[in-house]
């Protein structure tokens, strides 16, 4: 039924957002580029496209939380100016950012409530929204305490927050920017499930994800972006994860890296009942226990937020747990308070970490201080006892550029002022040259273009060719299952299942990453 | 032992010297509530107590004075406001450079216009507030125990300390119990939540440190032409920066701000009284006294007595586009 | 966008802000009724038209060097170290009781002596504060404005109370002895063999203090322990990784900002005062901001805005003296220096920064 | 030219400071000629202060209060030629004139006056820095106190142990305050600017106060009952008259040469009445002529009484 009144809107109403010839540039960084868009209502519209394509920009200029260089807006048909988040709101449009905009020491309802309040006095803003809450959750399966702090609150459920407030500001339009980057695989579909249940009510929905599977599950149409540009627009239906991909990166993709069969060595990093609690009491790590052999490349998968950063910070020695570890043999300790990320580096461990702008480049250091960085103890870069080798580290980091092919070759340039791929080839080249026993991996390619994803995929597989033991953690399935030689999957802190790529498949690995054991 | 007659009395100092604390630390709630960090509290106040008192002097109307010292500590508000809100500087830097403006141009003007070594000549008559006699208070006066609680401590102060006193459960009720407080204090939280819910976090900040700058004004002018008859070169002595401690100590909310304040007024009130405490044996210095306040915050804030967490947004810019 | 040139950042910029912040006082100079140029003149004749002026200029620029290159080296780890008062206050105290605790044979031993103790007592008062940020997360913008209070109370007890020699009534301490007479510069050029003022405080402290200055640089850019600091300023999440102990450079970092605090007491203590009075220091713990800020915490031009705040301290004094216009001036252009250098230099970067794209697109 | 320096309260303090700038502006408008003038703002400016001005070549140079008296001691050798004079303070240098005060006389009269106005026989004094000349005014007005009234209680407070303590009105104000609340009613400010604090504090709750160094009746009409006046102005007046020809050594000025004494004007003859007129003045001749000895704090650091 719900089909039958989509076609029937689609062939009589105006569309219910247009977008015409939208630009926007952040500095030099050109975001948008003369981006038109039509999407009807009652429909759900996905938007897909690579890292830095410019999604999210484009949806918060609808949302006018950024203003466009340059285009047109039309709601329901008629042009309208959006030159700020009330007017957006008041044309009828709410957003779900990718990061939740919630205050997190307010309650449920005092967020709800936040710019959309009745009267200077709180008190009955606050009444009527308890009440609409209720009949939103009944309407919507979006339960959720009113009087509970946010900042205690799963993410799932603040993800229900900000979907809440916007209902509560009777959206019709509904923006979603990757809203289940953060989910399991369970809340995933009870997000769906709302979702399908806003489209029946008549709702417009935009749906920004990197999930091929997503789009074909629930859209209706679907756009692509590539570098600032909209690629294509196409009906869900008639098209395929293929077609989907080669659009959003412009080729042909080489879902499979070319690499010889492995030959596992000795155990080089033995790990036994790893635990870790954070600062807030939760219990990250339960119990990990992994075996990594020289020659192997294991690939750790999970939905992001599962415990595998915390993993990481303990093997790379900034992170505090308890358990048992042996590097090569040697019991070390990399998880008590006397560790630090020194003591794994000595020990052989070399860590590309997850986020690399945050932790593994200084953005405002030079490149030849980025290639010290973390190595600014080792004996070659000092010049004697009181001062570093800053010579000599320009001239080695010349080189490491050179071999990883790091543009421009200038180790005197500032790191920010490299694109995201040759950022990550910086920290690659200082890690991968220190030819380390055991190397740590995070997201080796997020966010980095497609050229660039290859070299760095060789790179990890030569390491390895050479008789090191690689540990990889990624979320996308696509590159745990083309490089690795085992595969573990991590669920809530704990290892669920160990499979071999070539016996398994995504939507095995999809069922270990919610927690179907 | 201390007679009720001696408490009462360092009970009524608190009171007056407690209450430019409490309007200066009120006035800090609001603008680091708003995520705007104000350590200009002091140099607003001491332009606010010169203007007050310098207008005073000049037309010897006490009202306009007050108005020219909420004046000029508006014009400073606005300055830090245009430094940390629209130019997103550092607000700390913004803060030091208010307090030596403050302190270099009180010194010029006042020699400019008087030439009394940076004082201002002394207030009398309608040129300051007088102290106000609240009902009552001379039939009660013999009433044992309440009569003189109630004439010497609470009648008898002037209107400024009513307003400060005022201003306690007014700033409760209007962060915890209006629109304009829950922005407010969702700006100094996550200012970006402030702005997807379409509302502007610029306006709602300037809104706070005007509040700000208004409630140093009225403390400044309370030093000038209530507590004393005029302005003396540095009079605020550091009390902005006791008014940021007891901010600390309150952990950002009105109420314990009352409390904080007054303890500090207190503190001020016994190391004037007493030059040193001897504590059976133990002899209390009277500079232990009055460092008495720092050492406290400090405890505070190394969280051996509970934690004060600021707002969380507290001290940064709001910077939507890079 | 072509980025801003790198002169632009580092010189227009600052010069930009500072002929902002000149041009306002000269505002306030009018609207006072006194005359801009001739109140310049008087300045510039009085603070560097003679080897006596020169004389107080200098002695008054070393201690901004030293106040100066405690902030930058703070601002270089991230802290804000808004405590140089309180620890230069101490870093007095350790020099009186050093000089007062020996009848001192030379004066380089004393120096040698009175450095450290200065250096040890201005870092130990920055101690508690870093331990407070790095260990608890106490703000320490909150603790070192605190620690300056603490320090102004602690020295009125000693002076008032326990230091004040026999019979005195000033809150001082007793005067050093002989042996503990730092060479001035005037003695220092008599000694080469020619006349340069005389009866001017400007000492040896100064070389001590240029001394720093290339220490310091040497140890931001050239060192180990100066490429974590950096980097830990710069990111401290990034700094964990790489296994830079954020409680030991905060502690290293605030320690030596202390320390070089407090030799400035070697200067205005010992080489001025030859006792400890009240408020020996004089808000340069607060100059230093402006001077770290206006240098762009580089101690080349920490050196060369100490020289600034020098000649403006000396001249300013100069005014007081011959003309109406009160000292205050001073503080008043030093706001305006920290505010359109610091708090507002956005607004001036801005368009700056604007026009090079310009320039650059086009 | 002949200078003057002040020290921290500021020449304009309506008392020591005060006192000084009077004596020299005298002697500026009868000569018609111009003199250097300076004010401290900190301790440590003391010396560059002196240096500046004898550079300058300013003849003599005076300054007030005995916290120049270390520097002086070193400054004054490195310029034999320069002439200076030193109030309150005794400083031993062959170009240096140090003036000093009986104001432990002039405060024993005032303390008698303060007795005898005294309904409630409790009277308080309020010092500024805690330092033996204060105890010096202490000591004095407390004996006069008690030559009237021997069962009188005599409440006394300092205001601090730093120079701050000679420029803190609210402190005086709030000290003022509580001395009332214990039951005096006159009260006895030396404490430079911060006296201005008691004087207003006394006059807002209506007791009487006594002013310090310079006259201070007019500045509260009908509320302070008198001052003790530190003939300052005419110590500064005479080193000026001399200029260089400046007398080094040490001058005490007393209550015989009128270098110290108690203001009778018309702000408050009404307070106070012939007899206690004639008893002061019959005190006043007494002390002149060496029958009555008033105790000096200073000579031994103590007081007979309390
Ligand atoms: N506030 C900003 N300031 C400056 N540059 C920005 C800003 N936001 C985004 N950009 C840049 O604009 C480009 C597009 O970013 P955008 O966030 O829209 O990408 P996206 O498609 O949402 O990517 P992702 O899948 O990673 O979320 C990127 O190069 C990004 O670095
Ligand atoms: N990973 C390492 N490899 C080789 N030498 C090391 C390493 N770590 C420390 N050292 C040596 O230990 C000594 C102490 O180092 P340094 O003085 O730099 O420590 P630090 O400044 O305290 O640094 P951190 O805070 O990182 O410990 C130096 O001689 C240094 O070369
Ligand atoms: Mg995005
Ligand atoms: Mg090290």
């Amino acid at each position: 039924m719900a089909q039958a009144q989509t076609s029937e809107r689609q062939a009589t109403a105006a569309p219910a957002i247009e977008l015409r010839g939208i630009s926007k540039a952040f500095g030099p960084v050109q975001a948008n580029k003369d981006i038109s868009i039509r999407v009807m209502p009652g429909t759900i519209h996905g938007i897909i496209g690579e890292n830095g394509a410019g999604k999210s920009t484009l949806m918060s200029i609808l949302y006018g939380f950024y203003k466009a260089d340059a285009g047109e807006i039309l709601i329901g048909g008629t042009p309208v100016q959006i030159p700020d988040s009330q007017a957006a709101i008041r044309a009828g449009i709410g957003m779900v950012f990718q990061h939740f905009k919630l205050v997190q020491t307010f309650t449920v309802l005092e967020n709800v409530v936040l710019g959309a309040e009745d009267g200077a006095l709180l008190r009955p803003s606050l009444a009527k929204a308890r009440a609409s809450l209720q009949q939103l959750a009944r309407d919507y399966e979006l339960e959720v305490d009113p009087d509970a702090v946010v900042e205690e609150l799963s993410v799932g459920h603040q993800q229900r927050v900000e979907i809440l407030k916007a209902l509560y500001r009777q959206a019709d339009i509904l923006i979603l920017d990757e809203p289940t980057g953060v989910l399991t695989p369970a809340e995933a579909d009870h997000l769906f499930r709302i979702l399908r249940g806003l489209r029946a009510q008549g709702k417009t929905v935009i749906l920004i994800t990197h999930k091929l599977r997503e789009i074909m599950e629930i859209t209706d149409t679907v756009s692509v972006m590539r570098r600032g540009e909209m690629t294509a627009t196409v009906t869900t239906a008639e098209t395929s994860p293929e077609q989907l991909a080669e659009l959003m990166v412009g080729r042909k993709v080489l879902l499979h890296v070319p690499k010889g069969p492995a030959n596992p060595g000795a155990v080089v990093l033995s790990v036994e009942d790893l635990r870790m609690v954070d600062e807030d009491g939760v219990e990250r790590l339960k119990g990990i226990s992994l075996q990594i052999r020289a020659g192997e490349i294991l690939g750790i998968a999970g939905v992001a937020g599962n415990g595998q950063s915390e993993l990481l910070k303990i093997l790379g020695g900034f992170g505090h747990g308890t358990g048992r570890i042996t590097m090569n043999g040697v019991p070390v300790d990399l998880t008590g308070r006397s560790s630090d990320g020194q003591t794994s580096r000595a020990q052989g461990i070399a860590h590309v970490p997850e986020d690399r702008q945050h932790l593994g480049l200084i953005m405002d250091f030079t490149a030849w201080e980025n290639v010290a960085f973390g190595y600014h103890h080792a004996p070659e870069y000092q010049k004697n006892a009181l001062f570093m080798d800053n010579a000599a580290l320009m001239a080695e980091t010349q080189a490491k550029m050179e071999r990883f092919d790091v543009r421009p070759p200038i180790p005197t340039l500032a790191a920010k002022n490299f694109s995201g791929g040759n950022q990550q080839k910086i920290v690659l080249a200082r890690e991968i040259e220190r030819n380390p026993d055991l190397l740590l991996v995070g997201q080796p390619t997020r966010g980095v273009d497609i050229g660039a994803i290859e070299f760095i995929h060789k790179q990890i597989v030569a390491l390895r060719d050479a008789g090191k033991a690689v540990l990889l953690v990624s979320v996308e399935l696509d590159e745990i299952l083309s490089l690795s030689d085992r595969i573990a999957v991590m669920f809530d802190g704990r290892i669920m299942g160990e499979r071999l790529p070539s016996e398994t498949d995504e939507r095995e690995l999809g069922l270990l990453m919610a927690g179907v054991a | 032992m201390m007679d009720l007659a001696t408490i009462l009395q360092i009970l009524d100092s608190t009171v007056r010297l407690g209450t430019p604390l409490l309007l200066a630390c009120l006035a800090g709630l609001f603008s680091e509530r708003a995520g705007i960090f104000d350590i200009g509290l002091e140099g607003k106040m001491l332009m606010a107590a010169f203007f007050s008192g310098a207008v005073a002097a000049i037309t010897g109307s006490v009202l306009l004075g007050l108005t020219a010292g909420v004046l000029s500590s508006l014009l400073l508000s606005a300055i830090h406001g245009a430094a940390s809100i629209t130019f997103r500087g550092n607000q700390l830097i913004s803060g030091v450079a208010i307090n030596f403006l403050a302190s270099g141009l009180t010194v010029l003007i006042g020699q400019k216009w008087f030439q009394l070594g940076g004082r201002t000549p002394p207030l009398s008559g309608d040129g300051r507030f007088a102290p106000i006699t609240l009902p009552f208070a001379e039939t009660l006066r013999e009433v044992p125990v309440i009569g003189p609680i109630y004439y010497e401590l609470i009648s008898g102060h002037s209107i400024l300390v009513y307003v400060a006193f005022a201003a306690v459960p007014l700033s409760w009720w209007l962060l915890y119990r209006t629109r304009f407080g829950l922005r407010l204090r969702a700006v100094g939280e996550n200012p970006a939540a402030v702005d997807t819910a379409g509302i502007s976090v610029v306006r709602m900040r300037y809104a706070a440190v005007m509040i700000c700058g208004l409630l140093t004004g009225l403390a400044g002018a309370y030093l000038a032409t209530a507590l004393s008859a005029g302005f003396v070169k540095e009079m605020t002595a550091g009390r902005g920066y006791i008014a940021l401690a007891a901010l600390i100590f309150a952990k950002w909310r009105p109420v314990p701000a009352l409390g904080a304040t007054m303890l500090f007024g207190l503190l001020e009130a016994i190391a004037n009284r007493y030059q040193n405490i001897d504590l059976g044996g133990v002899v209390l210095p009277v500079q232990f006294m009055q460092a008495l306040p720092y050492i406290l915050t400090v405890v505070i804030l190394a969280g051996f007595i509970g934690k004060a967490t600021p707002p969380r947004a507290g001290g940064e810019a709001y910077v939507k586009e890079r | 966008m072509t980025r801003m040139p790198r002169w632009a950042d580092v010189a227009l910029i600052p010069l930009l802000n500072l002929v902002i912040a000149f041009a306002i006082s000269g505002l306030v100079i009018l609207a006072i009724g006194e005359n801009p140029w001739a109140a310049l003149k008087i300045m510039v004749t009085g603070a560097l038209g003679s080897s006596y002026g020169w004389g107080y200029t200098l002695y008054y620029t070393t201690s901004f060097i030293f106040t100066g290159l405690a902030v930058a080296i703070a601002s270089h780890a991230g802290l804000f170290n808004i405590g140089g008062e309180g620890q230069a206050t101490l870093g007095g105290l350790g020099v009186a009781l050093i000089c007062l605790s020996l009848p001192w044979p030379h004066w380089s031993l004393a120096l040698l002596a009175a450095s450290l103790g200065a250096a040890a007592f201005g870092a130990a008062w920055a101690a508690i504060p870093a331990w407070l940020q790095a260990k608890r997360g106490s703000h320490i913008v909150i603790t070192t404005i605190m620690f300056n209070f603490i320090a102004l109370s602690l020295l009125n007890y000693l002076l008032g109370n326990v230091m004040r020699p026999a019979r005195s009534m000033d809150p001082a301490s007793a005067r050093f002895p002989e042996g503990a007479t730092l060479p001035t510069l005037n003695d220092m050029a008599a000694g080469l063999g020619f006349v340069w003022g005389k009866n001017t405080p400007a000492n040896i402290s100064l070389f001590i203090a240029l001394l720093c200055c290339l220490a310091v640089w040497a140890l931001i850019w050239k060192t180990r322990l100066g490429f974590q600091i950096r980097a830990f300023g710069k990111s401290e999440p990034a700094a964990v990784y790489a296994g830079i102990n954020p409680v030991r450079i905060t502690m290293y970092a605030m320690l030596i900002s202390g320390g070089l605090a407090g030799l400035m007491a070697v200067n205005n203590v010992m080489g001025e005062a030859e006792r400890l009075v009240l408020n020996a220091v004089e808000g340069a713990g607060f100059i230093g901001i402006a001077v770290a800020l206006m240098g762009r915490n580089h101690p080349f031009g920490v050196l060369l805005a100490a020289l600034l705040f020098g000649f403006l301290y000396q001249g300013g004094g100069e005014l007081a003296l011959w003309t109406t216009i009160p000292r205050e001036l001073i503080t008043v252009i030093q706001a305006l220096v920290i505010l359109f250098t610091g708090a507002l230099d956005n607004m001036v970067r801005a368009p700056v920064e604007r026009l090079f794209a310009r320039r650059g697109a086009r | 030219d002949p200078a003057i320096i002040f020290d921290l309260g500021g020449k304009f303090d309506k008392s020591f400071n005060e006192a000084a700038f009077n004596g020299a502006k005298r002697w500026a408008d009868e000569t018609g000629g111009s003199f250097k003038e300076l004010e401290m703002q900190s301790e440590a400016q003391r010396e560059q202060a002196l240096r500046r001005l004898a550079e300058a070549g300013s003849n003599p140079i005076v300054m007030t209060g005995f916290a120049f008296g270390d520097v002086l001691n070193t400054v004054a050798p490195d310029y034999p030629d320069t002439k200076f004079a030193i109030i309150d303070m005794v400083v031993e240098q062959p170009n240096v004139k140090s003036v000093v005060f009986t104001e432990e006389q002039g405060s024993y009269l005032v303390g008698m006056l303060a007795a005898m106005a005294s309904e409630t026989g409790t009277v308080g004094f309020i010092g500024g820095m805690d330092i033996p000349l204060i105890r010096k005014f202490a000591c004095g007005y407390v004996q006069g106190v008690k030559a009237v009234n021997p069962d009188a209680t005599v409440i006394q407070n300092m205001t601090g142990t730093t120079p701050a303590a000679w420029n803190d009105p609210v402190k005086g104000s709030e000290l003022a305050i509580s001395q009332k609340s214990q039951g005096a009613d006159v009260i006895y400010a030396a404490a430079g600017g911060t006296g201005l604090g008691v004087l207003q504090a006394a006059a807002d709750q209506g007791i009487l106060s006594i002013g310090v160094d310079s006259n201070q009746n007019h500045l509260f009409p009908g509320k302070v009952l008198t001052s003790m006046v530190k003939r300052v102005d005419n110590s500064v007046y005479e080193a000026f008259i001399d200029g260089d020809a400046l007398e080094p050594g040490i001058t005490v000025m007393d209550l015989a040469s009128e270098g110290v004494g108690y203001a009778l004007d018309e702000n408050n003859e009404a307070l106070i009445t012939a007899e206690m007129k004639a008893a002061v003045d019959d005190a006043t001749a007494k002390i002149a002529s060496g029958e009555i000895a008033v105790h000096d704090y200073m000579a031994d650091n103590t007081c007979p009484v309390e």
